[in-house]
Protein backbone atom coordinates (compact mmCIF):
# COMPACT_ATOMS: atom_id res chain seq x y z
CA UNK A 1 0.00 0.00 0.00
CA UNK A 2 1.37 3.93 -0.48
CA UNK A 3 0.30 6.85 1.20
CA UNK A 4 0.72 10.03 0.54
CA UNK A 5 2.31 12.28 3.24
CA UNK A 6 4.38 15.02 4.65
CA UNK A 7 5.45 15.05 7.79
CA UNK A 8 7.30 18.66 9.40
CA UNK A 9 7.39 16.92 12.64
CA UNK A 10 9.92 13.71 12.96
CA UNK A 11 8.08 12.66 16.42
CA UNK A 12 4.61 13.02 14.14
CA UNK A 13 6.01 11.04 11.41
CA UNK A 14 7.34 8.46 13.83
CA UNK A 15 3.89 7.99 15.79
CA UNK A 16 2.17 7.69 12.43
CA UNK A 17 4.12 5.01 11.23
CA UNK A 18 3.93 3.12 14.75
CA UNK A 19 0.04 3.72 14.22
CA UNK A 20 0.26 2.08 10.52
CA UNK A 21 2.28 -0.68 12.11
CA UNK A 22 -0.61 -1.03 15.35
CA UNK A 23 -2.88 -1.79 12.29
CA UNK A 24 -0.77 -4.47 10.24
CA UNK A 25 1.17 -2.09 7.76
CA UNK A 26 4.37 -2.26 8.11
CA UNK A 27 6.81 0.51 6.95
CA UNK A 28 8.95 -0.66 3.98
CA UNK A 29 9.88 3.03 2.27
CA UNK A 30 9.46 6.57 1.51
CA UNK A 31 9.88 8.02 -2.04
CA UNK A 32 9.18 11.64 -1.49
CA UNK A 33 5.88 12.15 -0.89
CA UNK A 34 5.05 8.37 -1.22
CA UNK A 35 4.96 6.11 2.08
CA UNK A 36 5.22 2.67 1.52
CA UNK A 37 3.76 -0.35 3.42
CA UNK A 38 3.29 -4.10 3.72
CA UNK A 39 0.27 -6.07 5.56
CA UNK A 40 2.07 -8.15 8.31
CA UNK A 41 0.12 -9.16 11.98
CA UNK A 42 -0.82 -6.25 13.92
CA UNK A 43 1.69 -4.74 16.34
CA UNK A 44 4.71 -7.07 15.51
CA UNK A 45 7.07 -4.57 15.53
CA UNK A 46 8.15 -0.77 16.68
CA UNK A 47 9.39 1.49 14.94
CA UNK A 48 11.67 4.21 15.48
CA UNK A 49 13.30 7.31 13.19
CA UNK A 50 17.28 8.72 13.52
CA UNK A 51 19.13 11.55 11.93
CA UNK A 52 22.34 10.09 11.91
CA UNK A 53 25.47 12.77 12.62
CA UNK A 54 27.01 14.93 9.79
CA UNK A 55 25.59 13.46 6.22
CA UNK A 56 24.81 10.01 7.31
CA UNK A 57 28.08 8.50 5.44
CA UNK A 58 31.19 7.54 6.05
CA UNK A 59 32.89 4.94 8.32
CA UNK A 60 31.73 7.04 11.62
CA UNK A 61 28.11 6.42 10.29
CA UNK A 62 28.36 2.95 9.55
CA UNK A 63 30.07 1.75 12.27
CA UNK A 64 27.11 3.07 14.25
CA UNK A 65 24.76 1.27 11.79
CA UNK A 66 26.59 -1.26 12.17
CA UNK A 67 26.37 -1.82 15.77
CA UNK A 68 22.53 -0.86 16.26
CA UNK A 69 21.92 -3.97 14.12
CA UNK A 70 24.35 -6.37 15.99
CA UNK A 71 21.89 -5.87 19.01
CA UNK A 72 18.72 -7.03 16.74
CA UNK A 73 17.35 -3.67 15.46
CA UNK A 74 17.06 -3.77 11.40
CA UNK A 75 17.74 -0.82 9.49
CA UNK A 76 14.13 -0.49 7.48
CA UNK A 77 15.37 2.05 5.20
CA UNK A 78 18.34 5.07 5.26
CA UNK A 79 18.07 7.91 2.67
CA UNK A 80 20.99 10.46 4.03
CA UNK A 81 21.39 10.80 7.20
CA UNK A 82 17.87 9.96 8.26
CA UNK A 83 16.96 6.33 8.92
CA UNK A 84 14.01 4.21 10.15
CA UNK A 85 14.68 1.17 12.55
CA UNK A 86 12.09 -1.58 13.83
CA UNK A 87 12.89 -4.03 16.19
CA UNK A 88 9.94 -7.41 16.73
CA UNK A 89 7.92 -6.31 19.93
CA UNK A 90 8.40 -9.87 21.37
CA UNK A 91 12.26 -8.05 22.42
CA UNK A 92 10.75 -5.93 24.56
CA UNK A 93 10.17 -1.69 24.34
CA UNK A 94 12.91 -0.16 22.04
CA UNK A 95 14.13 3.20 22.58
CA UNK A 96 17.78 3.98 20.79
CA UNK A 97 18.34 6.35 23.57
CA UNK A 98 17.31 5.01 27.22
CA UNK A 99 18.88 8.22 29.56
CA UNK A 100 18.11 11.57 29.97
CA UNK A 101 21.45 13.12 28.64
CA UNK A 102 21.66 10.86 25.61
CA UNK A 103 18.36 11.78 24.82
CA UNK A 104 19.61 15.36 25.10
CA UNK A 105 22.18 15.30 22.76
CA UNK A 106 20.30 13.51 20.01
CA UNK A 107 17.81 16.57 20.03
CA UNK A 108 20.37 19.07 20.13
CA UNK A 109 21.46 17.55 16.83
CA UNK A 110 18.11 18.05 15.54
CA UNK A 111 18.13 21.36 17.11
CA UNK A 112 21.37 22.88 15.04
CA UNK A 113 20.62 20.79 11.68
CA UNK A 114 16.91 22.68 12.07
CA UNK A 115 18.32 26.19 13.58
CA UNK A 116 21.06 26.38 10.78
CA UNK A 117 18.72 25.96 7.90
CA UNK A 118 16.05 28.50 9.25
CA UNK A 119 18.93 31.19 10.05
CA UNK A 120 20.26 30.77 5.95
CA UNK A 121 16.91 31.03 4.61
CA UNK A 122 16.11 33.91 6.56
CA UNK A 123 19.32 35.55 5.73
CA UNK A 124 18.70 35.34 2.17
CA UNK A 125 15.22 36.16 2.09
CA UNK A 126 16.48 39.44 3.61
CA UNK A 127 18.96 39.95 1.69
CA UNK A 128 16.73 39.57 -1.22
CA UNK A 129 14.24 40.98 0.15
CA UNK A 130 16.37 44.29 0.53
CA UNK A 131 17.60 44.65 -2.23
CA UNK A 132 14.19 44.81 -3.76
CA UNK A 133 12.92 47.43 -1.67
CA UNK A 134 14.82 49.65 -3.99
CA UNK A 135 14.55 48.54 -7.57
CA UNK A 136 10.80 46.23 -7.48
CA UNK A 137 11.89 45.66 -11.28
CA UNK A 138 13.78 42.35 -9.74
CA UNK A 139 11.47 40.06 -10.45
CA UNK A 140 13.94 37.44 -9.82
CA UNK A 141 14.49 37.99 -6.60
CA UNK A 142 11.26 38.96 -5.67
CA UNK A 143 11.09 34.81 -6.06
CA UNK A 144 13.74 33.64 -4.58
CA UNK A 145 12.80 36.25 -0.86
CA UNK A 146 9.48 35.03 -1.04
CA UNK A 147 10.49 31.03 -1.02
CA UNK A 148 13.40 31.63 1.52
CA UNK A 149 10.22 33.50 3.44
CA UNK A 150 8.41 30.10 3.16
CA UNK A 151 10.73 27.91 3.94
CA UNK A 152 12.05 29.49 6.88
CA UNK A 153 8.33 30.27 8.06
CA UNK A 154 8.14 26.54 7.36
CA UNK A 155 10.80 25.35 9.72
CA UNK A 156 9.57 27.40 12.64
CA UNK A 157 7.03 24.80 13.16
CA UNK A 158 9.71 21.81 13.71
CA UNK A 159 12.68 24.42 15.38
CA UNK A 160 9.49 25.40 18.10
CA UNK A 161 8.93 21.59 18.47
CA UNK A 162 12.36 21.06 18.91
CA UNK A 163 12.63 24.00 21.48
CA UNK A 164 10.54 22.35 23.47
CA UNK A 165 11.36 19.30 23.69
CA UNK A 166 15.09 20.22 25.00
CA UNK A 167 13.15 22.33 27.33
CA UNK A 168 11.47 19.58 28.81
CA UNK A 169 14.20 17.32 28.97
CA UNK A 170 16.70 19.83 30.20
CA UNK A 171 14.24 20.39 33.33
CA UNK A 172 14.18 16.39 34.03
CA UNK A 173 18.37 16.35 33.77
CA UNK A 174 18.88 19.48 36.32
CA UNK A 175 16.85 16.84 39.01
CA UNK A 176 17.26 13.02 37.54
CA UNK A 177 20.39 11.81 36.75
CA UNK A 178 19.34 9.80 33.34
CA UNK B 1 37.74 14.40 43.28
CA UNK B 2 35.64 11.71 42.15
CA UNK B 3 32.25 12.65 40.35
CA UNK B 4 29.42 10.41 40.32
CA UNK B 5 28.91 8.36 37.18
CA UNK B 6 25.81 8.31 35.32
CA UNK B 7 23.90 4.47 36.11
CA UNK B 8 24.51 3.44 32.64
CA UNK B 9 28.18 3.84 32.44
CA UNK B 10 28.47 2.40 35.78
CA UNK B 11 26.96 -0.92 34.84
CA UNK B 12 28.98 -0.48 31.12
CA UNK B 13 31.73 -0.60 33.32
CA UNK B 14 30.75 -3.40 35.70
CA UNK B 15 30.16 -5.32 32.62
CA UNK B 16 33.39 -4.82 31.36
CA UNK B 17 35.50 -6.74 34.04
CA UNK B 18 34.71 -9.48 31.42
CA UNK B 19 35.00 -8.84 27.82
CA UNK B 20 32.22 -8.27 25.79
CA UNK B 21 30.80 -7.07 23.16
CA UNK B 22 27.69 -4.21 22.97
CA UNK B 23 24.71 -6.55 22.69
CA UNK B 24 26.11 -8.62 25.53
CA UNK B 25 26.68 -5.62 27.71
CA UNK B 26 23.01 -4.44 27.58
CA UNK B 27 22.00 -8.27 28.39
CA UNK B 28 24.34 -8.83 31.38
CA UNK B 29 22.84 -5.18 32.82
CA UNK B 30 18.94 -6.02 32.11
CA UNK B 31 19.91 -9.38 33.84
CA UNK B 32 22.07 -7.77 36.88
CA UNK B 33 19.32 -5.12 37.43
CA UNK B 34 16.40 -7.54 37.16
CA UNK B 35 14.94 -5.92 34.17
CA UNK B 36 15.25 -2.39 35.60
CA UNK B 37 17.91 -0.52 33.34
CA UNK B 38 17.41 -1.44 29.66
CA UNK B 39 20.53 0.15 28.29
CA UNK B 40 19.22 1.53 24.64
CA UNK B 41 21.74 0.80 21.34
CA UNK B 42 22.76 4.44 20.73
CA UNK B 43 23.10 5.24 24.48
CA UNK B 44 25.52 2.35 24.75
CA UNK B 45 27.53 3.09 21.55
CA UNK B 46 27.81 6.61 22.75
CA UNK B 47 29.10 5.57 26.19
CA UNK B 48 31.77 3.10 25.12
CA UNK B 49 32.89 5.70 22.65
CA UNK B 50 33.84 8.19 25.34
CA UNK B 51 34.75 5.41 27.33
CA UNK B 52 37.73 4.65 25.02
CA UNK B 53 38.47 8.21 24.43
CA UNK B 54 39.19 8.38 28.38
CA UNK B 55 40.86 5.26 28.01
CA UNK B 56 38.85 3.76 31.04
CA UNK B 57 37.73 1.06 28.47
CA UNK B 58 39.73 -0.47 25.49
CA UNK B 59 39.31 -3.04 22.35
CA UNK B 60 40.52 -6.29 22.00
CA UNK B 61 41.12 -8.37 18.73
CA UNK B 62 37.54 -8.32 16.96
CA UNK B 63 36.21 -6.17 14.38
CA UNK B 64 32.68 -4.65 13.72
CA UNK B 65 29.48 -6.56 15.18
CA UNK B 66 32.38 -9.44 16.94
CA UNK B 67 34.58 -6.42 18.28
CA UNK B 68 34.84 -6.36 22.01
CA UNK B 69 35.76 -4.34 24.57
CA UNK B 70 37.15 -4.61 28.31
CA UNK B 71 37.98 -2.33 31.80
CA UNK B 72 41.51 -0.86 31.57
CA UNK B 73 43.29 -0.70 35.12
CA UNK B 74 42.60 2.85 35.13
CA UNK B 75 38.76 2.27 34.77
CA UNK B 76 38.92 -0.46 37.48
CA UNK B 77 40.18 2.53 39.68
CA UNK B 78 37.54 4.56 38.88
CA UNK B 79 34.72 1.83 39.67
CA UNK B 80 36.46 1.24 42.67
CA UNK B 81 35.95 4.98 43.74
CA UNK B 82 32.83 4.72 42.45
CA UNK B 83 31.73 1.86 44.72
CA UNK B 84 32.99 3.96 47.94
CA UNK B 85 30.75 7.11 46.43
CA UNK B 86 27.70 4.66 46.74
CA UNK B 87 28.49 3.17 49.85
CA UNK B 88 28.39 6.87 51.32
CA UNK B 89 24.91 7.40 50.04
CA UNK B 90 23.36 3.73 50.89
CA UNK B 91 24.59 4.58 54.43
CA UNK B 92 23.26 7.73 54.78
CA UNK B 93 20.28 7.09 53.17
CA UNK B 94 19.32 3.83 55.18
CA UNK B 95 20.25 5.48 58.56
CA UNK B 96 17.51 8.63 57.75
CA UNK B 97 15.32 5.75 56.45
CA UNK B 98 15.59 3.71 59.46
CA UNK B 99 15.56 6.59 62.48
CA UNK B 100 12.13 7.85 60.72
CA UNK B 101 10.34 4.71 60.78
CA UNK B 102 11.49 4.15 64.54
CA UNK B 103 9.03 7.14 65.42
CA UNK C 1 9.76 3.41 36.84
CA UNK C 2 11.91 5.46 39.67
CA UNK C 3 14.70 6.96 37.43
CA UNK C 4 17.95 8.14 39.28
CA UNK C 5 18.39 11.35 41.32
CA UNK C 6 21.42 13.17 41.08
CA UNK C 7 23.62 12.74 44.13
CA UNK C 8 22.36 16.94 45.59
CA UNK C 9 18.90 16.46 44.48
CA UNK C 10 19.47 12.81 46.71
CA UNK C 11 21.44 14.58 49.71
CA UNK C 12 18.74 17.86 49.70
CA UNK C 13 15.50 15.34 49.98
CA UNK C 14 17.57 13.34 52.90
CA UNK C 15 18.37 16.70 54.64
CA UNK C 16 14.57 17.82 54.58
CA UNK C 17 13.63 14.89 56.74
CA UNK C 18 14.06 17.38 58.93
CA UNK C 19 12.76 21.20 58.45
CA UNK C 20 16.08 23.12 57.76
CA UNK C 21 16.52 26.38 55.81
CA UNK C 22 18.93 26.88 52.95
CA UNK C 23 21.90 27.19 54.05
CA UNK C 24 21.43 24.31 57.03
CA UNK C 25 20.97 22.01 53.86
CA UNK C 26 24.27 22.94 52.41
CA UNK C 27 25.76 22.58 55.85
CA UNK C 28 24.58 19.00 56.80
CA UNK C 29 24.86 17.52 53.92
CA UNK C 30 28.50 18.57 53.74
CA UNK C 31 29.12 17.11 57.29
CA UNK C 32 26.89 13.90 56.07
CA UNK C 33 29.08 13.39 53.35
CA UNK C 34 32.95 14.13 54.99
CA UNK C 35 33.67 17.15 53.11
CA UNK C 36 33.25 15.74 49.81
CA UNK C 37 29.62 17.32 48.84
CA UNK C 38 30.02 21.44 48.75
CA UNK C 39 26.32 22.17 47.21
CA UNK C 40 26.97 25.52 45.84
CA UNK C 41 24.38 28.47 46.65
CA UNK C 42 22.83 28.34 43.15
CA UNK C 43 22.75 25.07 42.68
CA UNK C 44 20.97 24.45 46.10
CA UNK C 45 19.03 27.49 44.92
CA UNK C 46 17.74 25.52 41.76
CA UNK C 47 16.58 22.48 43.19
CA UNK C 48 14.96 23.61 45.77
CA UNK C 49 12.58 25.24 43.48
CA UNK C 50 12.40 22.42 41.23
CA UNK C 51 11.84 20.11 44.08
CA UNK C 52 9.08 22.03 45.20
CA UNK C 53 6.93 22.33 41.70
CA UNK C 54 7.35 18.78 42.07
CA UNK C 55 5.67 18.65 45.45
CA UNK C 56 8.41 16.69 46.99
CA UNK C 57 9.18 19.36 49.21
CA UNK C 58 7.35 22.36 51.11
CA UNK C 59 7.74 25.47 52.93
CA UNK C 60 7.27 25.92 56.39
CA UNK C 61 5.98 29.48 57.42
CA UNK C 62 9.22 31.88 57.38
CA UNK C 63 10.04 34.36 54.89
CA UNK C 64 13.14 34.90 52.85
CA UNK C 65 16.06 33.90 54.55
CA UNK C 66 14.57 32.42 57.52
CA UNK C 67 12.15 30.13 55.05
CA UNK C 68 12.48 26.47 55.88
CA UNK C 69 11.61 23.62 53.63
CA UNK C 70 10.49 20.13 54.80
CA UNK C 71 10.10 16.75 52.51
CA UNK C 72 6.49 15.87 51.69
CA UNK C 73 5.46 12.43 51.91
CA UNK C 74 5.37 12.02 48.22
CA UNK C 75 9.30 13.09 48.28
CA UNK C 76 9.88 10.31 51.00
CA UNK C 77 8.65 7.75 48.37
CA UNK C 78 10.99 9.15 46.18
CA UNK C 79 13.32 8.80 48.59
CA UNK C 80 12.99 5.39 49.64
CA UNK C 81 12.54 3.85 46.45
CA UNK C 82 16.41 6.19 45.45
CA UNK C 83 17.34 3.75 48.34
CA UNK C 84 16.43 0.75 46.87
CA UNK C 85 18.10 1.71 43.66
CA UNK C 86 21.40 2.63 45.54
CA UNK C 87 21.42 -0.46 47.06
CA UNK C 88 21.25 -2.21 43.85
CA UNK C 89 24.01 -0.91 42.51
CA UNK C 90 26.02 -1.08 45.24
CA UNK C 91 25.65 -5.10 45.96
CA UNK C 92 26.07 -5.27 41.92
CA UNK C 93 29.32 -3.47 41.88
CA UNK C 94 30.86 -4.66 45.65
CA UNK C 95 30.19 -8.49 44.11
CA UNK C 96 31.99 -7.81 40.40
CA UNK C 97 34.89 -6.21 42.34
CA UNK C 98 35.22 -8.85 45.34
CA UNK C 99 35.28 -11.60 42.23
CA UNK C 100 37.77 -9.77 41.01
CA UNK C 101 39.71 -9.41 44.11
CA UNK C 102 39.91 -13.06 44.03
CA UNK C 103 41.19 -14.02 41.31
CA UNK D 1 42.72 52.24 42.67
CA UNK D 2 41.22 52.64 39.87
CA UNK D 3 41.39 50.67 36.68
CA UNK D 4 40.48 50.92 33.03
CA UNK D 5 39.64 48.24 31.40
CA UNK D 6 37.10 46.26 28.99
CA UNK D 7 36.39 42.48 29.04
CA UNK D 8 34.45 40.44 26.41
CA UNK D 9 34.84 37.49 27.63
CA UNK D 10 33.03 36.78 31.30
CA UNK D 11 35.25 34.29 32.45
CA UNK D 12 38.13 36.17 31.96
CA UNK D 13 36.85 39.27 34.11
CA UNK D 14 36.23 37.01 36.98
CA UNK D 15 39.95 35.60 36.67
CA UNK D 16 41.43 39.07 36.85
CA UNK D 17 39.44 40.39 39.40
CA UNK D 18 40.33 37.42 41.74
CA UNK D 19 43.86 37.71 40.49
CA UNK D 20 43.75 41.33 42.13
CA UNK D 21 42.25 40.15 45.06
CA UNK D 22 45.13 37.50 45.54
CA UNK D 23 47.97 40.41 45.42
CA UNK D 24 45.70 42.28 48.27
CA UNK D 25 43.49 44.86 45.80
CA UNK D 26 39.64 43.91 46.42
CA UNK D 27 37.43 44.71 43.85
CA UNK D 28 34.83 47.48 45.19
CA UNK D 29 33.01 48.24 41.75
CA UNK D 30 33.04 48.28 38.17
CA UNK D 31 31.52 51.80 36.45
CA UNK D 32 32.62 51.22 32.62
CA UNK D 33 35.13 51.32 32.17
CA UNK D 34 36.62 51.99 35.24
CA UNK D 35 36.95 49.42 37.59
CA UNK D 36 37.60 50.30 41.35
CA UNK D 37 39.54 48.50 44.37
CA UNK D 38 40.54 48.53 47.69
CA UNK D 39 43.23 47.77 49.08
CA UNK D 40 43.24 44.67 52.01
CA UNK D 41 45.20 41.47 53.31
CA UNK D 42 46.38 39.33 49.77
CA UNK D 43 44.04 36.54 49.03
CA UNK D 44 41.49 37.24 51.74
CA UNK D 45 38.49 36.48 49.09
CA UNK D 46 37.39 34.76 46.22
CA UNK D 47 35.15 36.47 43.73
CA UNK D 48 32.38 35.12 41.18
CA UNK D 49 30.26 36.91 38.83
CA UNK D 50 26.87 35.60 37.51
CA UNK D 51 24.66 36.87 35.30
CA UNK D 52 20.71 37.01 36.52
CA UNK D 53 18.53 35.78 34.79
CA UNK D 54 15.65 38.24 32.91
CA UNK D 55 16.84 41.93 33.36
CA UNK D 56 17.71 40.85 36.78
CA UNK D 57 15.08 42.81 38.84
CA UNK D 58 11.82 41.97 39.96
CA UNK D 59 10.62 39.18 42.77
CA UNK D 60 12.34 36.72 41.82
CA UNK D 61 15.96 37.83 41.07
CA UNK D 62 15.72 39.35 44.84
CA UNK D 63 14.87 36.26 45.95
CA UNK D 64 17.83 34.23 44.76
CA UNK D 65 19.84 37.03 45.64
CA UNK D 66 18.62 36.97 49.20
CA UNK D 67 19.18 32.99 49.33
CA UNK D 68 22.41 33.57 48.35
CA UNK D 69 23.50 36.09 51.03
CA UNK D 70 22.05 33.85 53.77
CA UNK D 71 24.81 31.43 52.73
CA UNK D 72 27.22 33.88 53.60
CA UNK D 73 28.30 34.90 50.23
CA UNK D 74 28.25 39.24 49.88
CA UNK D 75 27.25 41.11 47.11
CA UNK D 76 29.89 43.32 46.22
CA UNK D 77 27.49 45.11 42.90
CA UNK D 78 24.57 44.40 40.89
CA UNK D 79 24.47 45.96 37.45
CA UNK D 80 21.19 45.10 35.43
CA UNK D 81 21.25 41.30 35.41
CA UNK D 82 25.21 41.23 36.39
CA UNK D 83 26.33 40.45 39.77
CA UNK D 84 29.87 40.67 41.68
CA UNK D 85 29.56 38.14 44.57
CA UNK D 86 32.47 37.36 47.08
CA UNK D 87 33.28 35.19 49.88
CA UNK D 88 35.79 34.79 52.82
CA UNK D 89 38.47 32.27 51.84
CA UNK D 90 38.08 31.37 55.41
CA UNK D 91 34.76 29.52 54.72
CA UNK D 92 37.02 27.07 51.78
CA UNK D 93 36.03 26.67 48.29
CA UNK D 94 33.79 29.06 46.92
CA UNK D 95 31.49 27.69 43.48
CA UNK D 96 27.91 29.10 42.92
CA UNK D 97 26.92 26.31 40.52
CA UNK D 98 28.79 22.87 42.10
CA UNK D 99 27.22 20.37 39.60
CA UNK D 100 27.66 19.98 35.34
CA UNK D 101 23.75 20.41 35.26
CA UNK D 102 23.59 23.35 36.77
CA UNK D 103 26.80 24.63 35.42
CA UNK D 104 25.49 24.02 31.82
CA UNK D 105 22.22 25.63 32.33
CA UNK D 106 23.87 28.86 33.66
CA UNK D 107 26.36 28.53 30.35
CA UNK D 108 22.77 28.26 28.87
CA UNK D 109 21.72 31.32 29.72
CA UNK D 110 24.64 33.35 28.92
CA UNK D 111 24.91 31.55 25.68
CA UNK D 112 20.95 32.62 24.64
CA UNK D 113 22.23 36.27 25.55
CA UNK D 114 25.28 36.46 23.55
CA UNK D 115 23.48 34.71 20.19
CA UNK D 116 20.14 36.84 20.50
CA UNK D 117 22.48 39.96 20.49
CA UNK D 118 24.46 38.37 17.28
CA UNK D 119 21.59 37.81 15.35
CA UNK D 120 20.12 40.86 15.69
CA UNK D 121 23.43 42.73 14.81
CA UNK D 122 23.82 40.09 11.71
CA UNK D 123 20.37 41.07 10.32
CA UNK D 124 20.83 44.83 10.84
CA UNK D 125 24.04 44.70 9.19
CA UNK D 126 22.74 42.50 6.05
CA UNK D 127 19.58 44.90 5.73
CA UNK D 128 21.57 48.32 5.49
CA UNK D 129 24.63 46.45 3.97
CA UNK D 130 21.91 45.50 0.91
CA UNK D 131 20.44 48.90 0.54
CA UNK D 132 23.62 50.22 0.21
CA UNK D 133 24.42 48.22 -2.67
CA UNK D 134 21.58 49.72 -4.62
CA UNK D 135 22.32 53.49 -3.77
CA UNK D 136 25.88 54.31 -2.34
CA UNK D 137 24.44 57.70 -1.55
CA UNK D 138 23.07 56.40 1.67
CA UNK D 139 25.70 57.10 3.94
CA UNK D 140 23.59 56.97 7.14
CA UNK D 141 23.51 53.38 6.68
CA UNK D 142 26.54 52.99 5.89
CA UNK D 143 27.39 53.76 9.01
CA UNK D 144 25.02 51.59 10.71
CA UNK D 145 26.14 48.86 8.91
CA UNK D 146 29.93 49.42 9.98
CA UNK D 147 28.62 49.49 13.66
CA UNK D 148 26.07 46.74 13.27
CA UNK D 149 28.99 44.56 11.60
CA UNK D 150 31.65 45.51 14.13
CA UNK D 151 29.12 44.82 17.24
CA UNK D 152 28.31 41.03 15.40
CA UNK D 153 32.62 40.49 14.93
CA UNK D 154 33.37 41.83 18.51
CA UNK D 155 30.47 39.60 19.54
CA UNK D 156 32.07 35.84 18.18
CA UNK D 157 34.47 35.84 20.30
CA UNK D 158 32.55 35.54 23.41
CA UNK D 159 29.58 33.12 21.57
CA UNK D 160 32.58 31.33 20.49
CA UNK D 161 33.97 30.99 24.09
CA UNK D 162 30.62 30.17 25.53
CA UNK D 163 29.95 27.15 22.85
CA UNK D 164 33.35 25.84 23.77
CA UNK D 165 32.42 26.13 27.28
CA UNK D 166 29.10 24.20 26.48
CA UNK D 167 30.42 21.54 24.61
CA UNK D 168 33.00 20.39 27.43
CA UNK D 169 30.30 20.48 29.67
CA UNK D 170 27.88 18.29 27.85
CA UNK D 171 30.85 15.83 26.89
CA UNK D 172 31.14 15.47 30.93
CA UNK D 173 27.76 14.90 31.47
CA UNK D 174 27.29 12.30 29.04
CA UNK D 175 29.49 9.84 31.18
CA UNK D 176 29.09 12.09 34.68
CA UNK D 177 25.70 12.58 36.59
CA UNK D 178 27.26 15.89 38.05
Amino acid sequence: MRKFKIFMDDAKEEQWINDMASQGWHFKSFNFPLYSFDKGEPAEYEYRTEMLEGFGYGKAANEYLDFVQSTGIEVVQKRFNWVYFRQHKSKGNFELYSDQSSKLSYINRIFTIYSTLAVLNLIAAIINGSVLLLDESLRFNSFIAGLNTGVFIALLYPLAKTVYRKQNLKREIAMYEK
Amino acid sequence: MQQPLTEGVYYILLALYEPRHGYGIMQIVEEWSDGRVKLGAGTTYGALKNLQEKKFIETLAGEGRKKEYVITSLGKQIVEAEVTRIKELYNNGRKIIKAEGDL
